[in-house]
């Protein structure tokens, strides 16, 4: 089970802060990709994916009891 | 107050200050970001911060750790606010002591642009007649978020 | 409060901070140079800072109208102490607003370094066992003093 | 006449914050000249003049009833 966070224009294209998939393992990217194809417009090549608070890469493998959160591109300041 | 921190109450910049100024220090810099009333011609009513709070803690603290990395003597303390901010409310602040002002000025500017880039807050605009989610549209890179 | 002042007493960096911002402003930096403990390894009891008041205030507010030629959009006040002062306390202050953030840091660092050529003020450093009143003894240009 | 001012270590090395000079008309450098003359150690070299709160060249002419000031190196900030 993965928790994932949705923040920004991902929180309100989704609908929804947070939710869990029911995986036991994962790369970042397929990650990705199950985003995009459950939530069209998701635009995968433009997020990052942070597991358990520290940026992951593409090829990084998620576990089941990690909390990862989409980041779309940060605007603060 | 913590030296690295995300608020929802608006920033006294006093205290930032405060926590940074100590006997050695010869140079105080202090960066306040300000929700401004005009962008590009277009007139902005409020600006709404979020953050994923406890990762953007952690990556200001990790800035304040490179610039005293990058500039030894420097003590610095970063806050950002979040939620709903209105015309020259204080978005950010960066205060930076050293002992000496070029440091002061040089690790205060890095900080900035690291925000900028490294850490997960984003800023939705909301005018008279629409809002957007601001944040470059740029591809990230594959080799990850953190380089520069 | 004058925006370009020479005062006696303890500098409250906020009123100089309220009086650069503005609905246009988006970036605001505040530099504050405070008297340091140790200088070369000599440890510094307090400083006296002298003026000659009335140019001091005019070269002030001259590096001013540089600094609004040369970055446009940037408002900005100045205020330098004279007399005595402690560790921490602070000597000088510069606030300067800009739409941009850029602006605001390079327009900061260009007064500084103009205030500490063409501005008549002076600082004697008061040791345990001595005092020097400190500037640069090089001989000044011929053609003066003013040209950068 | 002419009023001259000092400031910082030329106030301590005359032992005085201003006075006043019998003179209808000098140059810039003629007054340093003088200050050296009479205040042994002034350093004329390093030394600059201010004729009514500007900098002033070598060759500028001071007239009587111009307020002049010896502004030794500078050290603020």
């Amino acid at each position: 089970m993965i928790k994932v966070s949705y923040f920004a224009r991902l929180r309100e294209l989704t609908g929804k802060s947070d939710e869990t998939i029911e995986q036991q393992s994962m790369t970042v990217r397929e990650l990705l990709e199950w985003a995009e194809t459950t939530y069209p417009g998701f635009g995968k090549d433009t997020v990052h994916v942070a597991v358990n608070e520290e940026y992951a890469l593409k090829e990084d493998v998620i576990q089941s009891g990690d909390s990862c959160a989409f980041i779309p591109p940060v605007s603060g300041g | 107050m913590k030296p690295f921190e995300i608020v929802e109450t608006p920033i006294e910049p006093g205290k930032y200050t405060e926590y940074v100024l100590h006997a050695g220090a010869g140079a105080v810099t202090v960066f306040t970001g300000h929700v401004r009333e005009w962008t590009h011609g277009i007139r902005t009513l409020y600006l709404a911060y979020e953050a994923y709070v406890p990762m953007a803690e952690k990556k200001l603290a990790q800035i304040g750790a490179e610039m005293e990395g990058q500039w030894p003597g420097v003590k610095v303390a970063i806050a950002h606010r979040i939620g709903e901010m209105h015309i020259s409310d204080i978005a950010v602040i960066i205060a930076v002591s050293s002992p000496h002002r070029k440091a002061a000025y040089e690790a205060n500017e890095y900080a900035i642009e690291r925000i900028k880039e490294i850490v997960p807050i984003w800023k939705k605009e909301v005018w008279e007649d629409g809002e957007e989610w601001l944040g470059g549209q740029k591809k990230y890179p594959e080799k990850g978020i953190e380089q520069k």
